[in-house]
């Protein structure tokens, strides 16, 4: 069987690396072939790792320092013009400030952004979820 | 301090970067400095020193210049610390002004920091002449070198970094040469300040991926950046140190830092003890919090630091509100009270601790001090891993060192990966890890799985001490 | 909470006090304690002790109900204190009752406590079932009957005070066997509530005049309540010392109770030692208060206190606010961080200290536990001065005691007045008072001035140490 | 000469002693007769005093607890009926709460506390003051 593969990565104005290093051992440690790159990545980074493994189940991007939105701005243009067409799942503390605004989460829902995670533990399982979703709908689309 | 702030010439403040051009002189902002009515952040450690108290300063940083304003001033009206902080923003840390820029106009709430280069440095000034207390910026950028000119035009007397220590844990692709070049840009106009007069206290990251970071690659890398920075003219240097958590470790490597000062730096180099209020995963729980807090407060004055950098309750949480900041800042006062006179350490084991820590520093910079081109022995090193630290968001370093936990919480090196460390030392971490008999949880399985679940153990050291035990794992 | 409060039943409130028919009968009240689904103030000590950790009490009473359960909420929902207290206003001490049944109807902002009897019982039970926390009652009545009885038929479970504590720093004109004898009926109840299943805590009020009380008088005035206590059928007895100060003295003091506890108290008793953070006069700067109430409670955990009673840093200005009654016991909280295990106290000399507290609780109680009529001999004492405090209220003291600073801060004899010490004690005082060599202000003239001068000096200690000198004298 | 006599004394509800004490020691050390009623001293108590004590230049009142208006509420009928006749001097800490409202204090005044001081200090001047206010006003008492 075929391993799974994923790409990782931190957003584009974060540095902090210890999730990432810790979620790219664990995912590894599971089976998973992960494409990891690392912190300050742009959407554009992503959206080229996308071409290089189009076998990748899915982009899963960590944002600590509450930047994301502004990080992930140009995701919907990625989207769109198909640079990056598997799901997106974001983690990490989202925004700016002690006190969380759920329309944080929303925005970044507008950019794009499939699933938000908060455990790293819930990846294995999202992803899962993800994929069964995907081979559900993909066969629905190559008859339409 | 809700809803949209409408920044007086937001449409100016995005010629970013000003050319220097726009930026007035040495000179001029010498003298700015000479006539401003208040300390230099050197002077301010220089007088801590001598008291015998630690001085205090808070991290705070918003993106709107009313808000930082009124940050500063209510962090100085409430809490009084001895130097207040621009933290910056991490657009701006990486030189994407024009992301700064957008998030500024779209709001200022969204961003983690003050863009001072966005705002400009007449507005630097505005808030250098807001409050008593001498600045510092604080922020994280591989190459500072607009920044910096806008800290210098702001009047602003302590600037944080280094080619080496606002490299690695800040960015993924700039070369060490780079960064290293671009800091030698910015030490030596510290230089030339200091010929006009002009002492600018330049703080060395220590802290550097602040997660299990052993004492001695720390130190090792900030007496690098320190002969760096003296050979380039800086005059006042500030050596931090990130809690461990660990007393004696803590209070050892504290006390190391005049030795290394002495041994390893030209003399008329002022140098400082720095402090960081513990820089990994922060227990939730607002009293742990607070003990923890309290606790590196305390920790610093036993260490003999001239500054403490403090953390707030909400650490776990978020950037903090400005009451958070000012609780946080009382609380770590209170560690200066003269009726704790009588708290001590165990002077023999912090001596014992503080000779491995001088004999492993001494083993990682010995060998880099010697070679005529520093810098790019640095570069050199930390490509072939003879100078490395763990977690590294750079590329440019190798992270093949593996920290741990001894049975007492010290860090210790579980691999030294290529560190040029003595045999003895070696033996000694080793000794010291393996009378680590901690028992439990996913100990039966080795390999990968257990040392990630014994690493996350240890990054989550402190919510284990406070019980916190729902957050204990990634997974 | 600004603005007159419209009393439900102000009118009813005021039949004060209630007559005994009014009351529930104790078996009722014992039952309503059982089915209140909190535990008792004993059970609360007694599971602090044995988790070696310090549990932690405010001060707190404002005049209205309804502010009264508002200030209760608030200390529980922001510091989550382990027991709560209900002080009791000036007049209700003195059974003035009228005086603060017109106050209440006036302004409950003009009372300086919760006056229960007027309130009520039914009132009492509502503010207990209002928290999770055990209530308290501290109030300063040299009787206490009427109050004890609405105090028990609210369901409290803790009840300060004692015959002599509560008589001599509280009132003018009580005589001693007149207090003796009401304190002796409420220890009664106690006996009988604690054959029905419900123990109270009794604490004794050894804080008395607060100002400068050597340690063994308020040990040895503890000693002899809690036997007169045990005689009559308390089962938990709380020894309350106040901060001197002085951390050896201090430490040595708290660590005694138990020893004097196991030397003169048949051992079915349980009991505890409670600490009063500093009780003398406050320093006014907040961070100087601060430094104290932190100081304060670390004491009492180096002591091995049962329980700390707060402070807070508006303490030299009036009855606290809210806020910062939250703001002190969160800051004393942080002095049972687990982080502090290492800090500790010289042992040998603390040992030294226990051994002259011992001896000279000794010398004065042991005469008068000899005797036959135990109240009798105490009452004979204090008329002849071999049982005194300094600073009396009452006129049933002698007040020939004479406190005084040693050159560390320690509180010693200066006087010893009639107090039956041995001449070993009295040398040792007079040895340590020599060694004051403190020089200055007024040294010159001696006599009535000069005593004035350094007594004065040594009540205003906390001011001296924190630099607040221009609240030195009072002459 | 004869020597000076005051009546001192701490207010009803009020047991707070060690002013007290210090002030009756302070103001003999200077050569004044003190009459020390001590702590808990309800106007009538002051009253008896002055009655035993005309010569007295003035009563002298602490209160610490907060409850000096309460505590003082029948002075106003005392100096009407002409029991308290001469001035009353009032200090300490004179009413509930860390943040003191000035009216307060006038409260008080109104009462008929003639003087209120803040440091015991001041007391000596301010006794000084009120005897030669007192022997101006009286000769032309006398003639009027
Ligand atoms: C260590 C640390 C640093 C180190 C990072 C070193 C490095 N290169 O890795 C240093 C000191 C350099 C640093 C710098 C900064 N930091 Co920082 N940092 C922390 C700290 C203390 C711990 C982070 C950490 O490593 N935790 C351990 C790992 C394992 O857990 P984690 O990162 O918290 O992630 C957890 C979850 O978020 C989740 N998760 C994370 N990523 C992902 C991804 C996916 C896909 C999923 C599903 C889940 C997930 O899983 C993890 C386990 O529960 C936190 C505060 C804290 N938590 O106590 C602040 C914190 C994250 N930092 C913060 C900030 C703001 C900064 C700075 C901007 C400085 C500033 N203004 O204060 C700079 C940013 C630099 C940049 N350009 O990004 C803020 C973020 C604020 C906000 N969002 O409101 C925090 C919360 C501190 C604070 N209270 O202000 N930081
Ligand atoms: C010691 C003390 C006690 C002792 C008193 C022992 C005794 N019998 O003397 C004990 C522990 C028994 C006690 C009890 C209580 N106390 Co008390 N006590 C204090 C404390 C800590 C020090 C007072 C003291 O002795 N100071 C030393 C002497 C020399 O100075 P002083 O009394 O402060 O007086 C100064 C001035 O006010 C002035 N002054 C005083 N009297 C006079 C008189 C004149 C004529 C003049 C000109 C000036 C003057 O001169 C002095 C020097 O500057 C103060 C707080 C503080 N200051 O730190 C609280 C304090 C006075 N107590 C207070 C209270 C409320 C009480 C209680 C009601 C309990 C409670 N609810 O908390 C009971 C009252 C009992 C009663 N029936 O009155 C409050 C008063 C609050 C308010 N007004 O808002 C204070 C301020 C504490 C507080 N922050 O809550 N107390």
């Amino acid at each position: 069987m075929q391993q799974r593969k994923i790409i990782l990565g931190v957003a584009a104005s974060d540095a902090h690396a210890v999730a990432n290093h810790l979620i790219a051992h664990a995912l590894r440690g599971i089976g998973y072939t992960v494409v990891n790159l690392g912190t300050c990545t742009p959407v554009e980074e992503f959206a080229e790792a996308c071409r290089e493994h189009p076998d990748a189940e899915a982009v899963v991007i960590g944002s600590l320092n509450g930047h994301a939105h502004e990080d992930l701005r140009d995701l919907a243009a990625a989207k769109a013009e198909g640079a990056i067409r598997c799901p997106v799942v974001v983690g990490g503390n989202l925004s700016v400030g002690s006190r969380k605004d759920p329309s944080a989460l929303e925005r970044l829902r507008r950019l794009g952004v499939d699933r938000i995670v908060s455990d790293p533990a819930a990846l294995p399982a999202v992803l899962d979820e993800l994929r069964a979703a995907r081979s559900a709908a993909e066969p629905l689309l190559a008859v339409s | 301090m809700s809803g949209k702030v409408v920044l007086l010439g937001a449409d100016r403040a995005g010629e970013a970067p000003h050319g220097n051009r726009a930026l007035p002189s040495l000179e001029e902002s010498v003298a700015y400095v000479a006539g401003l009515g208040k300390p230099t952040a050197a002077q301010v450690l220089q007088k801590a020193r001598e008291s015998g108290r630690v001085a205090i300063q808070p991290r705070c940083g918003v993106g709107g210049h009313e808000e930082m304003k009124a940050l500063l001033r209510d962090l100085e009206t409430e809490a009084a610390p001895d130097l207040l902080t621009l933290t910056i923003d991490s657009h701006t840390r990486l030189k994407r002004f024009e992301q700064a820029l957008r998030t500024l106009n779209r709001d200022p709430k969204d961003l983690n920091g003050y863009p001072l280069v966005t705002h400009g440095w007449q507005r630097g000034r505005d808030l250098n002449e807001s409050v008593a207390a001498p600045l510092e910026i604080r922020h994280g950028s591989p190459d500072a070198r607009a920044l910096f000119d806008v800290s210098v035009a702001s009047g602003i007397t302590s600037f944080e970094g280094g080619g080496i220590s606002y490299n690695l844990p800040y960015s993924k692709a700039v070369p060490v040469a780079e960064s290293l070049a671009a800091w030698e840009e910015v030490d030596r106009v510290c230089g030339r300040l200091a010929e006009l007069g002009l002492i600018v206290d330049r703080e060395l990251f220590g802290t550097l991926t602040a997660v299990l970071v052993p004492p001695s690659i720390s130190l090792a890398i900030s007496v690098v950046e320190a002969v760096l920075a003296a050979r380039a003219g800086v005059r006042c240097i500030s050596v931090a140190y990130p809690q461990s958590g660990h007393l004696v470790q803590d209070v050892a490597a504290l006390r190391s830092i005049p030795l290394l000062a002495r041994r390893y730096l030209p003399p008329g180099v002022q140098v400082h003890a720095v402090f960081h209020e513990f820089m990994g995963v922060f227990p939730k729980g607002r009293a742990h919090a607070e003990d923890l807090i309290f606790y590196g407060a305390l920790v610093a004055r036993l260490g003999g630091a001239s500054k403490l950098i403090t953390k707030t309750y909400q650490e776990a949480y978020g950037i903090p509100d400005t009451r958070a900041n000012i609780e946080g800042l009382r609380l770590a006062a209170r560690a200066n009270s003269p009726l704790l006179d009588f708290v001590a350490v165990d002077a023999d084991r912090v001596a014992e601790e503080l000779e491995w820590i001088l004999a492993e520093v001494a083993d990682i910079v010995e060998p880099l001090l010697e070679q005529a081109d520093l810098k790019a022995a640095v570069a050199d090193a930390l490509e072939r891993g003879t100078l490395d630290i763990p977690f590294s968001a750079s590329r440019y370093a190798k992270s093949e060192v593996i920290p741990k936990r001894d049975a007492e919480g010290a860090i210790r090196y579980l691999s030294a990966g290529s560190l040029p460390l003595s045999g003895r030392a070696l033996r000694r971490n080793d000794a010291l890890l393996r009378r680590d008999a901690r028992t439990g949880g996913g100990a039966a399985d080795p390999g990968l799985r257990s040392l990630l679940a014994d690493l996350t153990g240890d990054i989550n050291y402190f919510l284990t001490v406070f019980g916190e035990t729902d957050h204990e794992g990634t997974s």
